[in-house]
């Protein structure tokens, strides 16, 4: 092999410390070196052309450049050196100026280390093999999961670029939460008359396939190629026929049995249903844990009134397969339930506020219901436990969220200003009412909220107390709210005829078995992870997988879209163009070595490692090795420091490589 | 004696390409001092370093070895520093076995936005290192080897 | 807030920490064990208050308010607490420092009444009631109340005229003789 | 069954009626209690206020006494004593190093520290069954206030019982046939630490409970706590002093009531010797019941 050694002096920074003439005579010695030189600024134009023009005259093979750190310029070297030519991977950077001529003030001693770097990365480039990036084609389709407001921008933002996209929706409408909302901060717009547009746009618009009362069952494949696979599930409705006239609702004798999701357990529902009337799509489904005829067989109500004749209650799941290219997560949250949690789960309740025992001391979503001019009281202030109109109602912050007793030490972020418009609301409504909220803090960093909190203060009147709840029990019709002023240090005793508990945002339920199914991190709550907080926040550490909204950790409507808009670029990006290229720093597998033991598949975090099958010419299985799926792997070596055989090598860090290394810097 | 525990101790750090180097690039830009005497083997991760490359370095005449990465959690590779950290806990035990002082090994975290700490760190154990004086018994071993080879 | 180059003072926050194994940095002061606490109306300042004054270092408003001598110890607060702070633990640590720092006491008859009740268990290993109501009577000189009770509990037999020694007496004196809390000034 | 016995100075004192009412259903129940040899004071209250280490000696004391005797479980029937123990064996527990400065200052060791049962917990241990199967008398025309009182199911977390809406001493009334009422102020404390130094704030705490227990419909309040109990009974004299209008109520020991229920007479349970005469009429008609 015939190297080049290129030593540069980056004007004063290296040169001043370094004294790059030795160190390029010094290098000059090396066994393979043919040529050794140095310049002033290596990455000018003339300095690459040093490289280039040394290229051609000496007919180097491989290219050391001692220069800044290999983040700043290996990519500029690695070019030229091409462009020469000479397979860029054959090219080695040693930092001699951020690890050498800024850190050290001694001339010799830093020129020393120089040397020392330089004939590591001699020893280094002398193993290094020819290497092309990794090219895959990308398949242009997006697969957006969840339909809530996250879920609907991205899906429009994709399928108004021009590109296909699949949304998946495990409720039978789109909507998420924000079609349930009354009115939102800090406008005060109705929630519906905002969503419902958008909710229709993603049901007409020709590019996006919309599967409601759907899930994702497997998600397989990499980055640009993804294959997934999608559980429709039965409606007993056939989606074809049925115009969604509403007949099989309004005859299906169960009437009381099923609480509706939508209005959070205030109403109830039919056993044949559509969540809401402006559901998109307006189809009903069959709840079969209630519905007559699935429990005794008789009944069928709603299939002698259906019309069209689209009940099918033979129907069953069907499973889908779609090509994907890239993947959005947007499945949002729920509500930290006041209720007594199940015995496994890491909530404990609040027993002190009375469980889910008393009917009026009810939670965020559930005023938002009896806010919300479509609601069961249609806006107007009822409690639910006799329908009177309360003249005091207590709000109290921070429950579930901050609390690491009997909920989660984040903060929801949301409640502050959720709890701010519902005091608001009341009072416009109920002039002559009285509301009170409880904080511990006021958290309305956003445009023009901490101006919607004073608001809610200083004009309408809502008396702000600093200080948690500690109890609250009835008497005589009223809710006696036990709370301390800890401005003032004075105990606050209020007989409320309602109380709403801001309670915590928290993950899906089934959010960290999605994120294990679709192979990405998610954090301690079931939250999805991003790759870096502040510069990829829309990133999840998987190749082609983004994350919008709430599922990431809680976040308001204005958040949520623009986190949505910028996943939807983000996946555009990816199909800017037709082929992806990868760094070629992926394992390989010497299958003759192989042993078959796949501790390797064990601790590979991307799943990179298959199985493969060696026959032989009959067809006879003769052994099973490792197999590396080179559009998972991310290069980071774990199973190569793993396999007991070292049949797994890194390439560009084999274990070879890395002796040399040691070797020569001894 | 004196004269040799004072003398320039070799180190050899195996650091990750996402955190350690990356925070002593920090520290170069920030232009923060640290001793000279460490060499860096850039690996993407942790994850990948085999615990027979330390053995090797001794070997070869490192009288100190540090291992630094990302903190546990901010892997780049999700889950690359978990694995090595589980190596390290066996290694540990190894290392007593292998006639290699403890304080001659370090491990430690150093993430893309500490060059203080990373110089710190690398300060630290020079100094403990020197107090150490070179490690022979390899060189040792090492030099027998040669000739019966 | 402490700095590299500065050696770090002991106080009596640290003693509290010793006591109580829990930094009583972790109250972010949300005040809901002021809002339950049984005894709130009773004292000058609310608990989360003496929390505050231990973070503040204004030890000795701690130590000199009513309040650390008036909670019941009855861990309403500690089971609500939002951040696992035991506060009613704190508040025992508190009154203990209080006490090693000979702090006048404000609730004196409570003090009075624990130090009686703790000399019968010293002397006999076992409560004995009619010596604990002579003590503290003959402290307080508080001789007339439960008079109306007395009485029908002695009739009842409820009230032992002797007390009860237990075996290990020398032992639990011993206990009390290291473990006692004494005035360190 | 066979389990340990940590009574506390209230049994053979003040409370004397409950350990002999205790001990007489205990005997119903097959239950044989074994008691800590030369057991002393856990310290109570008194010991925690002012010297931490004084009252985890003083329980650990018992504590290690209960080992060397060779018992894997204990129960303690005051709801303060079953507290401190309970803190103390946590504490032992987390802590290592205070665990080996108490070994020095009580001079024993301690290996296995037995588990600790509060009165209801035992109950439940011997199971509600039992003790509906060994009824004589239904108490129908019961209406119980249970009063947990503040330590009985806290701290939270080393409890096995909800400690906001605890529901395991009505489970056990329960199985006497007597009605329990849902009330707010079963967890309410009675400032019995104040009892003697503090009687204004134990009349007005004491005072409360007993209205909303009246107010709820209760005609009998049901304590595990001797403590519980000499506020709650005794404490009415000083309160109709106070309040003229106060109507009275009585307090039973939960041992009590099961004793009424197991067909043991007032006396045999010293109910006589409360100071609120307890006049509910107890009649026998579990025959008429099963006719
Ligand atoms: C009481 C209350 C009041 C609020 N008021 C306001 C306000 O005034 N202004 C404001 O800006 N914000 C408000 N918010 C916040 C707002 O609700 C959220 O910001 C917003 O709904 C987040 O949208 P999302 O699409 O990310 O999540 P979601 O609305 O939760 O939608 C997620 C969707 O994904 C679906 N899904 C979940 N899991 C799966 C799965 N495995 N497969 C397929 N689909 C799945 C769900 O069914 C749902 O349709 C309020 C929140 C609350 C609780
Ligand atoms: C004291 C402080 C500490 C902070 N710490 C953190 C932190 O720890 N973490 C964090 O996440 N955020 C932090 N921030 C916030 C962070 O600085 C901003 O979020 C971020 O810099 C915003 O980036 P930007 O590009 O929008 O704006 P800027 O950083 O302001 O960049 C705007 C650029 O536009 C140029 N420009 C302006 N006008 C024109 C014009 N007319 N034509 C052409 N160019 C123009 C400016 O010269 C500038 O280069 C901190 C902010 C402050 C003040
Ligand atoms: S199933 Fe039939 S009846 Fe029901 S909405 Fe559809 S068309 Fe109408
Ligand atoms: S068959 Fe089921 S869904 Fe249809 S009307 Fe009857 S109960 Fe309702
Ligand atoms: S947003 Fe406000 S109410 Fe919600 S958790 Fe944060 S501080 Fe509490
Ligand atoms: S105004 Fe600024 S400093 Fe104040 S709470 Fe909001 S973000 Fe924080
Ligand atoms: S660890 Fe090595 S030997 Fe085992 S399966 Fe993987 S490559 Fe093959
Ligand atoms: S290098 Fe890392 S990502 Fe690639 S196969 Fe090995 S363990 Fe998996
Ligand atoms: S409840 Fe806990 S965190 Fe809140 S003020 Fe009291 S001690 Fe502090
Ligand atoms: S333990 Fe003390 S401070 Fe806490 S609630 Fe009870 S009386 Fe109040």
């Amino acid at each position: 092999m015939k190297i080049g050694v290129f030593i540069c002096h980056c004007g004063e920074n290296i040169g001043r410390t370094v004294d790059c003439a030795r160190v390029s005579k010094a290098a000059g010695f090396f066994p393979g070196v043919v040529h050794s030189v140095d310049y002033k600024y290596m990455c000018s134009d003339p300095g690459q052309n040093l490289i280039k023009q040394a290229i051609k005259d000496f007919k180097l093979d491989g290219v050391v450049v001692g220069s800044c750190s290999p983040h700043m310029h290996e990519k500029t070297f690695r070019k030229a050196v091409a462009d020469a030519g000479v397979n860029p991977f054959l090219c080695e950077i040693a930092n001699l100026r951020e690890h050498v001529s800024w850190v050290h003030e001694d001339i010799d001693v830093a020129t020393d280390k120089a040397i020392d770097l330089i004939r590591f990365a001699v020893e280094k480039v002398k193993r290094n093999t020819p290497l092309t990036t990794i090219k895959v084609p990308v398949t242009k389709r997006t697969l957006v999961i969840g339909g809530g407001i996250s879920g609907i921008q991205a899906a429009l933002d994709v399928a108004n670029a021009g590109y296909e996209v699949v949304l998946v929706e495990k409720e039978p409408s789109i909507g998420g939460h924000m079609s349930q909302l009354s009115e939102t901060f800090p406008t005060l717009d109705c929630s519906q008359c905002i969503l419902t547009p958008r909710m229709v746009e993603v049901y007409q618009h020709p590019k996006i396939k919309l599967l409601t009362y759907s899930e994702v069952e497997k998600v397989e494949g990499f980055i640009g190629n993804f294959k997934v696979t999608i559980r429709k599930k039965a409606r007993y409705v056939d989606d074809t026929k049925c115009t969604g006239c509403g007949d099989c609702m309004q005859k299906c004798p169960i009437k009381k049995k099923a609480l509706s999701e939508f209005d959070e357990q205030l109403t109830t529902r039919s056993a044949i249903y559509v969540p809401f009337p402006q559901a998109v799509p307006n189809i009903p489904v069959i709840d079969t844990s209630v519905c007559t005829y699935f429990k005794t067989g008789k009944c069928s109500m709603c299939k002698k009134v259906c019309g069209r004749d689209a009940i099918f209650f033979e129907q069953e799941d069907q499973m889908l397969t779609e090509e994907i290219g890239a993947i959005i997560m947007a499945t949002g949250y729920k509500l930290y339930t006041i209720d007594k949690k199940p015995e496994d789960s890491e909530i404990k309740g609040y027993g002190e506020y009375g469980y889910g025992k008393y009917k009026d001391v009810i939670d965020g979503l559930q005023f938002e219901r009896i806010a919300s001019a479509s609601g069961p009281t249609s806006g107007e202030f009822m409690r639910p436990s006799d329908g009177k109109t309360p003249k005091k109602i207590v709000f109290i912050q921070c429950v579930g969220s901050r609390d690491e007793s009997k909920g989660f030490s984040y903060c929801s972020k949301i409640c502050c200003m959720y709890t701010a418009k519902h005091a608001m609301l009341y009072k416009h409504k109920v002039h002559d009412g009285e509301a009170y909220v409880f904080y511990m803090d006021i958290r309305s960093g956003g445009k023009m909220y901490e101006e919607f909190v004073r608001r809610a203060i200083e004009e309408d009147g809502v008396k702000y107390i600093r200080g948690r709840v500690s109890r609250i029990y009835e008497e005589d019709g009223k809710y006696i709210v036990k709370g301390e002023d800890t401005l003032a240090g004075v105990p606050i005793t209020i007989d409320a005829d309602m109380v709403v508990l801001a309670t915590a945002m928290v993950a899906q339920p089934d959010a960290s078995k999605l994120a294990q199914t679709v192979g990405i991190p998610y954090d301690k709550y079931g939250y999805f992870v991003e790759v870096h907080p502040k510069l990829r926040p829309v990133e999840s550490s998987s190749g082609g997988i983004f994350l919008a909204g709430a599922c990431h950790s809680p976040r308001d409507i204005p958040d949520s879209v623009a986190m949505a808009s910028a996943a939807a670029a983000k996946a555009m990006v990816l199909f800017g163009s037709d082929m992806l290229e990868r760094e070629p720093t992926i394992a390989l597998v010497n299958e003759n070595l192989c042993a078959g033991c796949f501790y390797c598949k064990k601790v590979c975090a991307y799943n990179a490692i298959e199985i493969k099958q060696i026959k032989d010419k009959q067809g006879n299985l003769i052994k099973e090795v490792a197999f590396v799926n080179s559009g998972l792997c991310q290069g980071c070596g774990t199973c190569n420091a793993t396999c007991p055989s070292k049949s797994i090598e890194l390439i560009g860090y084999t274990d070879e490589q890395i002796y040399a290394e040691i070797s020569a810097l001894m | 004696m004196e004269n040799i525990k004072t003398q320039d101790p070799k180190i050899i750090a195996f650091v990750c390409n996402w955190c350690t180097y990356t925070g002593a690039d920090l520290a170069g830009t920030s232009r923060l001092k640290y001793q000279p005497n460490i060499r860096m083997i850039k690996l993407p991760c942790t994850g990948r370093i085999d615990p027979v490359f330390i053995i090797k370095a001794f070997e070869k005449g490192a009288d100190g070895v540090l291992v630094s990465g990302c903190h546990p959690g901010d892997c780049h590779y999700n889950a690359g520093n978990f694995h090595a950290r589980r190596r390290w806990m066996m290694f540990h035990k190894l290392l007593d076995y292998m006639g290699i002082d403890e304080n001659r090994l370090h491990f430690s975290w150093v993430s893309a936005s500490e060059g203080k700490k990373f110089v710190d760190v690398v300060n630290a154990f020079t100094n403990k290192v020197k107090t150490q004086g070179p490690f022979e018994k390899y060189a040792k071993i090492n030099k027998e080897f040669v000739i019966n080879e | 807030m402490s700095h590299h180059n500065t050696t770090h003072v002991r106080t009596i926050s640290d003693d509290i920490t010793d006591i109580t194994s829990q930094n009583p940095e972790l109250c972010y002061q949300c005040g809901k064990c002021s809002a339950g606490c049984p005894m709130r109306n009773y004292m000058d300042d609310a608990p989360n208050v003496i929390v505050r004054y231990i973070q503040l270092g204004l030890f000795e408003k701690a130590m000199n308010s009513a309040t650390i001598w008036l909670c019941a110890g009855c861990l309403t607060c500690s089971s609500r607490c939002p951040k696992n702070f035991d506060l009613a633990k704190f508040m025992d640590a508190v009154r203990e420092v209080a006490l090693r720092n000979g702090v006048k006491v404000k609730e004196k008859t409570i003090l009075k009444f624990h130090k009686a009740f703790l000399k019968q268990i010293k002397n006999h290993g076992r409560s004995y009631e009619v010596g604990l109501v002579r003590d503290y009577k003959m402290a307080t000189f508080d001789l007339f109340s439960d008079v109306e009770n007395s009485p029908k509990m002695l009739l009842d037999g409820k009230l032992n005229i002797f007390p009860h020694n237990v075996k290990g007496k020398d032992k639990i004196k011993s206990i009390f003789e290291k473990t006692e809390v004494k005035k360190c000034k | 069954m066979q389990i340990g016995y940590y009574p506390g100075c209230s049994q053979e004192g003040t409370a004397k009626e409950y350990d002999k009412s205790l001990r007489e259903v205990l005997k119903v129940l097959d239950v044989d209690p074994t008691e800590i040899n030369d057991w002393s004071c856990c310290g109570a209250t008194s010991a925690h206020v002012t010297s931490h280490k004084l009252s985890l000696a003083l329980s650990a004391r018992n504590l290690a006494l209960a080992e060397k005797q060779g018992l894997k479980e204990i129960f303690a029937p005051c709801a303060a004593c079953y507290n401190r123990l309970l803190t103390s064996k946590n504490e032992l527990q987390e802590h290592p190093e205070q665990k080996y400065e108490i070994e020095t200052i009580i001079e024993e060791k301690i290996n296995n520290i037995p588990e600790i049962y509060n009165i209801v917990n035992f109950f439940q241990k011997i199971g509600k069954d039992k003790i509906a199967e060994k009824k004589k008398i239904d108490l129908k025309n019961f209406k119980a206030a249970c009063y947990y009182g503040c330590l009985l199911v806290r701290p939270s977390g080393i409890n096995s019982d909800d400690s906001e809406q605890p529901n395991s001493m009505e489970e056990i009334v329960k199985a006497t046939g007597a009605q329990t009422i849902d009330w707010n102020f079963k967890l309410e404390c009675c400032g019995a630490a104040h009892s003697i130094a503090r009687q204004d704030i134990v009349v007005d705490l004491s005072k409360k409970i007993l209205d909303d227990a009246i107010k709820h419909g209760a005609n009998v309040i049901v304590v595990a706590c001797p403590m519980c109990h000499s506020n709650l009974d005794m404490r009415q004299q000083n309160i109709k002093s106070k309040f003229s209008d106060f109507k009275e109520i009585p307090v039973l020991y939960l041992s009590e009531i099961l004793g009424l229920a197991l067909g043991f007479d007032k006396k045999q349970l010293g109910i006589d010797t409360h100071f609120i005469e307890f006049n509910l009429p107890v009649r026998n008609d579990v025959q008429e019941v099963s006719a």
